[in-house]
């Protein structure tokens, strides 16, 4: 009853949320009376707050340790947390990884535990209306639909849309739950980021991920950043790179076509027009070559092919990569150079190599360049990819992906019953889940392959970049039974994939959308329809535990830091209930403890222990990680090793492959292929997986083994065979003998034929050489194809795109035929995308994060001020951007030098606007993130890699006009 | 006692606002105040660095010489902290400090602009007894804990460093070392590539130093 | 009601004031301009010393040193003419800025000329006043007081005088509150309680002043024929409006000091009144540079107004006998206006509108609707 | 203590005051009866009570010849004081909390000033006038000052709250308007309801005699 005084803090702007839960209030008001108290005994009161801090701070306020969920670096959280609420968050400076270190999302992630702008309860749309239901009514409708769907048009008509996000177990879960469904159209982002490189790099040495870590940057002399943009993407590594720059005397190399932050600090930098990254790393090897800089012992010890490249790198003259790339000799020289001088250097892509049509040669000229260089496998070298979201390694890992089951198994006969028995299914229950009566289109059959009709099993699924091809494309274009029907969106923001005008057409045309997600994503508004859609909230990785791995092939525990707030339920809840309605909970959680719906998280992680034999996840027990983690402290800040401590001897987080069982404590594998460490204590060869030879040429390596190694030379993958012949067969116990028994080291469940393998000091996957050419690809050297939306006509004929596959991952799928027309007359500006550092992906989270949205409010697209005076467009101006397939986007126009004369930049975080329209009014109450804006990706075009369907999204055509 | 400060090394500072946000997470700053901002200059062209600024606690600070109501004051540790209760929103300060660090809540449409609110190095209130109240206005007292200002113990690159200035000035004389060394040697090229690169090595390097 | 201002013609007005303040301003810092925007706390004396200490050991233009962007960032920064202007991600005013380079020059203006000249000015011509009255005591009228009286003010012509007057007085002491109340009520009242006092006379002089220009054009459009000055001005002026000597000089309706008085109210304090609508307004992106320009010249033309105004107040009221009653009642004495404005009175009393105390007293309620005079700014004889 | 019973005690106080002394003094008003009209009525008396309720309402041309300031000055600090009053959020805010209920909307931030300054304006002018005009002067009584001072108080004071951060400023701008309100019932400033009576009594008089007023 008294007139409200108004207090001084900011009237906050209509965006503002109201109060937020306070912080610290219990642990302010119980500590500091003994403060008060003091100051009436006259001692000096800034003294006795000190001390009174010290001795009353603790007690209450529980510190928890958690990683962040925003990038692949994989940041260490202290969370303080009282009664349940997150009140405060503490630099973790002994975390080996950051330091304390964070960067604006990282620093902001307590944010989570306000949530504000979460979905709060399960909705569905009505009538254009968003209605409140139970979960019960929830789970029952979707599965009612998927059951539906699966009558009438077999399990391929559901798309497991899984996520990046899910931690280890739950992206495991998900991919189980996919196959026990029965059908690989499941995916997630791995596929729009980093699949060229996986592809890539993986049939180069035989794993494609980081090869070293960002720790391991301190030993680099040189530092080259190629379609990357650190300092924004992952700040934190830079911190990594800066200390190489500094304390080494490094030379950075910054290679992009925009200058960006990271470049502002590099010593080189390089623009190049964007899609030319061939063109340019062969002009740097064409140096190298040139001028005797190759690595020879190296190369002959350790690497195949290397005369083809040079074959390929001879036609890349100077003159030629300038008039391809425009960079002009004496930058390409310099850079050259710099990394010539200093060695070992190390070699960072991103998503600026890896998101165009030929983004799996871009990855392999990177890798040919490294192994060019003998940069490979030894610390300070290798090719650091950094990935893009917290667990897209693991996720990757876990097989979430359409062409592939866990650990990389492939989808083959052999895989599934590696699985099957890995699970305890019966295999041929297993079969019986997937399409029987599959009727294929006339194309029916993977390229390549024969006619015969395949079993839908063993067909790669439809990957995420193509969903809504599978949609919208005839139904006998397409190697299913029929068109995806339902949409499952299970962390994935649509906003990120190219096609905006196309994606709101197949959402409009499924018959059930279903979004899980903590925020309502661009999903739950950017189509027109008024029902059928589902709405779930699922719990941030805070409110859950569980492992994530890091770029750098660490796991680390997170621990939970807060229940999960309103009626959001943890990802394997809803993955459990989902299957109980579904009829499949038995098989999916056979051997893992179920409770009030929940999996146990540890026994998922003791189940694909069980399995992960490949990529060696089979060390790295729920104990052993929650040990590490609890011990992040003892963790080499360099080498990532324990010195003493509990975990003495180990990697941080046992980055993979992490060997054996976890009793066999193998420490995990810091570098990888670094042939300067016994394999048992984290040192690898290049993986045999290619066969021992080819046309005549040794496959394996010459001369060359990790240290320690029995085998003084090349030699195969291990199998139970080879043990044999070896004479190593009897160092197996009685019972590895059994589980041995005609198996190899990948399928051997007992382990035995790997620990004896490393026991004799022999990488399980045998000791080959790196090959630079890949027959089994389109290209097998790397070779420039100019993008299909290009502005230099005139290099089309000489560098020409693919031709058109008719099946391709179940979908025809185009090249020479959109290449074949000239759109850069009317669109003649080049534009491509990238990230910032205040959102992450689609940036629904970090929109909805007021400390983050107030940063970055408007969506923009940079142009060159050369391109904005011919536009007659100012800095500020609104502007309508078009793309070459008539789909269009209203942005704030940024006058910059930053990109270069004939490239347009836009991030890709932005969402709730379309085409001009605003959509904040189609969120459900109180859940529209506080900053809209057009997703870029609207405008993007078609375009797809050649192996892996990765989206161009990098290198496409625009024209940018005044609104 | 300790004269804290702050210290943003340009060299490294790449405008990931993580400063800006671990403010605003600490001290639960509303939207429309920034105790802290990174600003970039040369935006987009070679030579671009990138400075985090906040109050910086200057040693004669021109916003306490012009206070009108005397509302600021120097702690021991050398913090320049000011009283929201005595604060009449006058703007003076803003006026006269060099960095833009004083803010202010409200528009500021016909000079109501709230209470003045800055960087309080995360040294809480002139109360400091560390009450939900004093949290309200001022931020969180982490030096009363034994910490450091957040953002700075947050700096993704360890750009932006906080503390005594006699141990700040010795980590940024190191790196001055370091870094002497290397523009001696290489220098900086951007796209005017220059080749200072040292000569006579053919090829086989410094690789195992 | 609120012109938005017009850029250019204020922006040359202020920096015409600014030049001269600073003119005096630069004097007292003469020897830190030398260093380019004195930074009150180069860093802090960490900056110093690390710049010390990241000084070559030959320090010159090629010195290699000095190729590494960033390194002296701040002092490049700070000795950059003009300051570069940055980017950032927060958006308010000048946030852009790095280093404001009119913020001490500001505060050397403030802090080191307004307020202790301001101070000694003001208390000056107070005491200088003080000083005149008990010199040369009250002005009387030399031939006493008569029964005759002129018309000098009408209705509206007072009620604007002393509207203005009100809210002059009004802004006056607020304003002096604001500027010296740090040194003289602080240890009066406690710091709690002037803030008190110091945030009531922020608000009542913000909500006042844009009153202050209404009445200042009230006052203009009303007075201005008979403020412009004639001939027979400067004789006034050449001996001091009679101050010099004992010998009258003659004046039309207002004198030339009155005249003055005016055209001082109406440029001066046009210049106040304007300088502070802007700075009432700090956030409609005008930038701190353009608000310390306008303080400085609120500060110095209202300091120079106030000088004045206290003449004005002396002379109107105890400084002259009959000066008063014309304010007052609207009449003044025959004798008191052919004294002080004999060129006035004569033509009044030839159009015959000399009136009596009593027609005075009667007719007072009519005056409002036509005055009888015309008090044009006609040339005396 | 003494903020709390202007807080408290004082306001109810005053507000009952306000209440019964208006009340009393409107049926006092209306107990006072109207003489008996035999004639014909021409018109109905309630439309021309309303209409001239209204007409009254603006400027008139003769009134507007012969004193433009006193006119002008009228309107602005009526419409000023009644859009400060009813309009201003924290008055709408103090309304809804102690009075009605519910708010409404409001004037945003710089409305509020132009309204407190128009009326301000409005007001010293007024003030003057009455002072300086010899017949104003002339039928003015203390009452009418102790009106115009208490109504001039009560707005400074709110004018100087305006930071509403001083629980000082708020409580004399609180005292201030109790004042105000106990005074009003008792004061010519209960035109500010008789208005009504009269000029409708006028316009309903008028109306029957078939005469526009």
């Amino acid at each position: 009853m008294k007139l409200k005084k108004r207090s001084n803090e900011a009237k906050p702007q209509q965006l503002v949320p109201g109060n937020a839960l306070t912080r610290r209030e219990f642990l302010r008001s119980s500590g500091l009376m003994a403060g008060g108290t003091a100051l009436g005994l006259g001692l000096h009161p800034a003294m006795m707050c000190r001390a009174d801090a010290t001795t009353s701070e603790p007690g209450t306020a529980q510190q928890i340790r958690t990683i962040c969920t925003h990038c692949s670096v994989g940041c260490g959280i202290i969370a303080e947390v009282h009664n349940g609420v997150w009140t405060g968050q503490e630099p973790a400076f002994d975390h080996p990884f950051c330091r304390g270190a964070h960067c604006a999302k990282g620093a902001s992630v307590r944010e989570h535990g306000h949530g504000e702008r979460r979905l709060k309860y399960p909705t569905k749309l009505v009538d254009g209306k968003w209605v409140r239901i139970s979960w019960d009514e929830a789970i029952n409708e979707v599965g009612d639909q998927l059951l539906k769907i699966r009558e009438s048009s077999g399990p391929d008509s559901v798309y497991w849309l899984g996520s990046a996000k899910h931690n280890n177990e739950q992206a495991y879960l998900f991919r189980k739950l996919a196959a026990v469904w029965g059908t690989n159209n499941v995916d997630h982002q791995a596929r729009i980021c980093h699949s060229t490189t996986v592809a890539g790099v993986a049939n180069t040495w035989g794993y494609g991920a980081m090869t070293n870590s960002y720790n391991d940057i301190h030993n680099s002399k040189s530092i080259l950043i190629i379609g990357g943009n650190p300092a924004e993407a992952h700040p934190v590594s830079l911190q990594h790179v800066f200390k190489a720059k500094e304390e080494n005397n490094a030379p950075l190399i910054v290679i992009d076509p925009r200058f960006t932050r990271t470049a502002a600090h590099a010593n080189h930098y390089l623009r190049l027009r964007p899609g030319t990254d061939v063109p340019l790393i062969w002009g740097m090897l064409w140096h190298v070559f040139k001028n005797g800089w190759e690595d020879k012992e190296f190369i002959s010890q350790r690497v195949y092919g290397m005369e083809e490249v040079k074959q390929e790198v001879m036609k890349w003259t100077p003159d030629e990569v300038e008039r391809v790339t425009g960079v002009p000799e004496n930058q390409v020289f310099a850079a050259t150079k710099a990394m010539a001088d200093n060695r070992p250097g190390t070699f960072i892509w991103c998503m600026g190599g890896t998101q165009h049509t030929i983004g799996n040669n871009n990855t392999r000229a990177y890798c040919a360049f490294q192994l060019a260089l003998g940069n490979m496998g030894v610390a300070g070298g290798g090719t650091n990819i950094f990935r893009g979201h917290d667990n897209v390694q693991g996720a990757t890992d876990f097989g979430v992906l359409s062409h592939t089951l866990p650990g990389y198994y492939g989808l083959a006969e052999g895989a599934w019953k590696h699985w099957a028995k890995v699970w305890d299914l019966d295999y041929d229950w297993l079969v019986a889940r997937f399409d029987k009566e599959s009727r294929p289109g006339e194309f029916f059959g993977e390229e390549g392959g024969t006619d015969k009709i395949t079993n839908p099993m063993t067909l790669m699924g439809i990957p995420v970049s193509r969903w809504i091809d599978g949609v919208l494309e005839e139904k006998t274009n397409i190697a299913q039974r029929d068109n995806v029907k339902a949409m499952i969106f299970w962390g994935h923001a649509p906003n990120s994939q190219t096609r905006g005008v196309e994606m709101k057409k197949a959402m409009e045309q499924l018959e059930t959308l279903i979004i899980i997600d903590p925020y309502p994503t661009a999903s739950a508004v950017m189509h027109d329809r008024t029902d059928g859609v589902y709405l779930l909230p699922a719990a941030t990785q805070f409110e859950t535990y569980g492992s994530v791995t890091a770029s750098n092939r660490s796991l680390q525990w997170r621990d939970r830091v807060i229940a999960p707030l309103f009626e959001s339920l943890p990802d394997h809840t809803i993955m459990y209930k989902l299957a109980k309605k579904l009829g499949i909970e038995q098989e999916l959680c056979k051997h893992i403890k179920v409770e009030n719906d929940e999996p146990l998280i540890e026994d998922i992680t003791r189940e694909f222990n069980r399995g992960m034999w490949t990529i060696g996840y089979t060390g790295q027990s729920p104990e052993r990680l929650k040990k590490h983690q609890q011990n992040w402290g003892t963790f080499d800040y360099t080498s990532l090793k324990a010195e003493g401590g509990p975990c003495d001897g180990d990697f941080y987080g046992m980055p993979w492959p992490c060997w054996g069982s976890a009793e066999m404590g193998h420490p995990g594998t810091p570098n990888l292929y670094d042939t300067s460490m016994p394999v048992a204590e984290g040192g690898l060869t290049f993986r045999a997986r290619f066969g021992v030879e080819r046309n005549g040429v040794n496959l394996l390596a010459e001369g060359s083994w990790s240290k320690g190694s029995e085998i003084r030379d090349g030699y195969p993958e291990f199998t139970a065979e080879l043990l044999k012949k070896l004479g190593w067969w009897d160092d197996l116990t009685a019972e590895e003998q059994q589980s041995a028994e005609g198996k190899n080291w990948k399928t051997d469940l007992s382990g035995g034929i790997q620990r004896v393998a490393i026991k004799h000091g022999c990488a399980p996957f045998g000791n080959a050489k790196a090959r630079t050419v890949v027959w089994t690809f389109p290209d097998p050297v790397p070779i420039h194809r100019e993008p299909l939306y290009t502005s230099r006509r005139d290099l089309v004929e000489k560098y020409p795109t693919y031709e058109d596959r008719k099946s391709f991952y179940r979908l025809p799928t185009r090249y020479a035929s959109i290449q074949a027309k000239d759109y850069s007359q009317e669109y003649p500006i080049i534009l491509t995308s990238g990230r910032l550092v205040e959102y992450e992906g689609g940036g629904d989270e970090t929109r909805s994060n007021p400390w983050l949205a107030e940063l970055q409010q408007e969506m923009f697209v940079e142009m060159h001020p050369r391109d904005a005076n011919n536009a007659g467009v100012k800095d500020g101006d609104d502007v309508w951007l078009e793309g070459p397939e008539g789909s269009r986007v209203k942005v704030k126009a940024m006058v910059t030098r930053r990109v270069g004369e004939g490239v347009a930049f836009m991030p890709f975080h932005f969402a709730g606007q379309f085409q001009g329209r605003d959509l904040r009014d189609k969120y459900p109450a109180g859940a529209d993130p506080y900053v809209l804006g057009e997703a870029c990706n609207t405008a993007m075009t078609y375009g797809y890699d050649s192996v892996t369907q990765m989206q161009e999204t990098k290198a496409s055509l625009c024209k940018i006009s005044k609104a | 006692m300790a004269r804290m400060k702050f210290y943003c090394d340009a060299e490294r500072c790449i405008e990931c606002n993580g400063c800006v946000t671990a403010c605003k997470n600490e001290n639960e700053v509303p939207w429309g105040v920034n105790r802290r901002r990174v600003v970039t200059i040369k935006d987009g062209v070679p030579g671009e660095r990138s400075l985090s600024v906040a109050c910086m606690h200057c040693s004669d600070a021109p916003c306490a010489a012009v206070c009108p109501v005397d509302c600021f004051y120097t702690t021991e540790d050398g913090v320049v902290l000011h009283d929201k209760d005595i604060c009449i929103g006058c703007g003076y300060c803003f006026y006269a400090c060099p960095f833009g660090a004083p803010q202010f809540p409200a528009d500021g449409a016909f000079a109501t602009r709230g209470k003045m609110d800055k960087c309080t190095f995360c040294a809480g209130g002139p109360k400091a007894d560390n009450s939900a109240e004093e949290y309200r206005k001022y931020g969180s007292n982490r030096l009363a804990e034994g910490k450091l200002p957040l953002c700075a113990e947050m700096c993704s690159t360890k750009a932006l460093l906080a503390g005594d200035a006699d141990v700040l000035s010795e980590i940024y004389r190191k790196r001055i070392v370091y870094r002497a060394a290397s523009s001696l040697q290489r220098g900086v090229s951007y796209q005017d590539a220059t080749l200072r690169s040292p000569s006579g090595l053919t090829g086989r390097a410094s690789s195992n130093e | 009601m609120y012109r938005p201002v017009s850029g250019t013609a204020i922006l040359r007005l202020l920096q015409l004031l600014i030049v001269l303040a600073l003119v005096v301003a630069g004097n007292l810092s003469a020897q830190t301009q030398a260093e380019g925007i004195q930074l009150p706390n180069p860093g802090t004396d960490l900056w110093r010393e690390v710049r010390q200490r990241a000084q070559p050991a030959t320090p010159g233009p090629t010195s290699p040193m000095r190729q590494a962007p960033g390194i002296d960032l701040w002092s490049e920064v700070q000795q950059t003419n003009p300051v570069p202007a940055g980017n950032t991600q927060v958006k308010s005013v000048d946030s852009g800025m790095l280093i404001n380079p009119v913020g001490d020059q500001w505060r050397r203006f403030r802090m080191e000329m307004l307020v202790p000249y301001g101070g000694y000015v003001l208390g000056g011509a107070l005491l200088l006043t003080l000083a005149f009255y008990l010199i040369r005591g009250r002005v009387p009228i030399h031939a006493g007081p008569s029964d005759k009286r002129l018309l000098r003010y009408t209705v509206y012509e007072r009620m604007i005088h002393w509207f203005i007057a009100a809210i002059f007085l009004f802004l006056a002491l607020t304003g002096l509150t604001m500027l010296f109340g740090r040194s003289l009520l602080i240890p009066l009242l406690g710091p709690e309680a002037f803030s008190l006092l110091a945030s009531a006379s922020k608000e009542g002089h913000n909500l006042f002043g844009p009153l202050f220009l209404l009445a200042l054009a009230l006052i203009f459009f009303r007075f201005v024929r008979r403020n412009i000055y004639q001939r027979g001005d400067l004789a006034w002026l050449l001996r001091g409006g009679g101050v010099i000597g004992s010998k009258h000089v003659p004046s039309n309706f207002f004198n030339m000091g009155e005249k003055s008085m005016f055209w001082m109210l109406v440029l001066v304090g046009g210049v106040t009144a304007l300088s502070g609508i802007i700075l009432v307004f700090p956030i409609l992106g005008l930038g701190r540079e353009l608000m310390a320009l306008s303080h400085v010249a609120h500060g110095v033309t209202a300091m120079a107004m106030m000088v004045v105004i206290v003449g004005h107040i002396y002379i109107g009221s105890i400084g002259m006998e009959g000066a008063l009653e014309g304010m007052a009642t609207g009449y003044c004495d025959l004798n008191w206006a052919r004294e002080h404005h004999d060129w006035w009175a004569e033509q009044c009393e030839q159009n015959g509108e000399v009136v009596s105390v009593e027609e005075a007293a009667g007719t007072e309620g009519f005056a409002q609707g036509a005055p009888k005079h015309a008090p044009l700014g006609e040339t005396g004889k | 203590m003494i903020g709390d019973f202007i807080d408290g005690p004082l306001w109810y106080l005053s507000l009952t005051v306000f209440l019964l002394g208006v009340v009393w003094r409107l049926v006092a008003i209306l107990r006072v009866g109207v003489a008996p009209d035999f004639s014909t009525a021409r018109h109905g008396g309630a439309g021309g009570a309303l209409r001239t309720l209204f007409t009254r309402s603006l400027p008139r041309r003769p009134v507007f010849t012969r004193g433009k300031v006193q006119l002008i000055a009228g309107y602005m600090f009526h419409l000023g004081l009644f859009a400060l009053l009813f309009l201003a959020q924290p008055h709408v805010e103090f309304i809804s909390e102690r009075i009605t209920g519910f708010g409404w909307v409001t004037l945003p931030h710089w409305g509020f000033i132009l309204a407190a300054e128009v009326a301000f304006a409005g007001l010293l002018l007024l003030l003057l006038y009455r002072l300086m005009n010899p017949v104003t002067r002339l039928i003015s009584d203390t009452g009418d000052y102790t009106a115009s001072l208490l109504v001039f108080l009560v707005m400074l004071s709110g004018c100087l709250a305006l930071a509403q951060a001083y629980e000082g400023l708020r409580l004399l701008h609180l005292l201030l308007a109790e004042l105000l309100l106990i005074y009003f019932p008792f004061s010519t400033l209960m035109h500010a309801f008789t208005f009504a009576i009269s000029r409708g009594y006028t316009g309903a008089a008028m109306a029957r005699k078939g005469v526009n007023a």
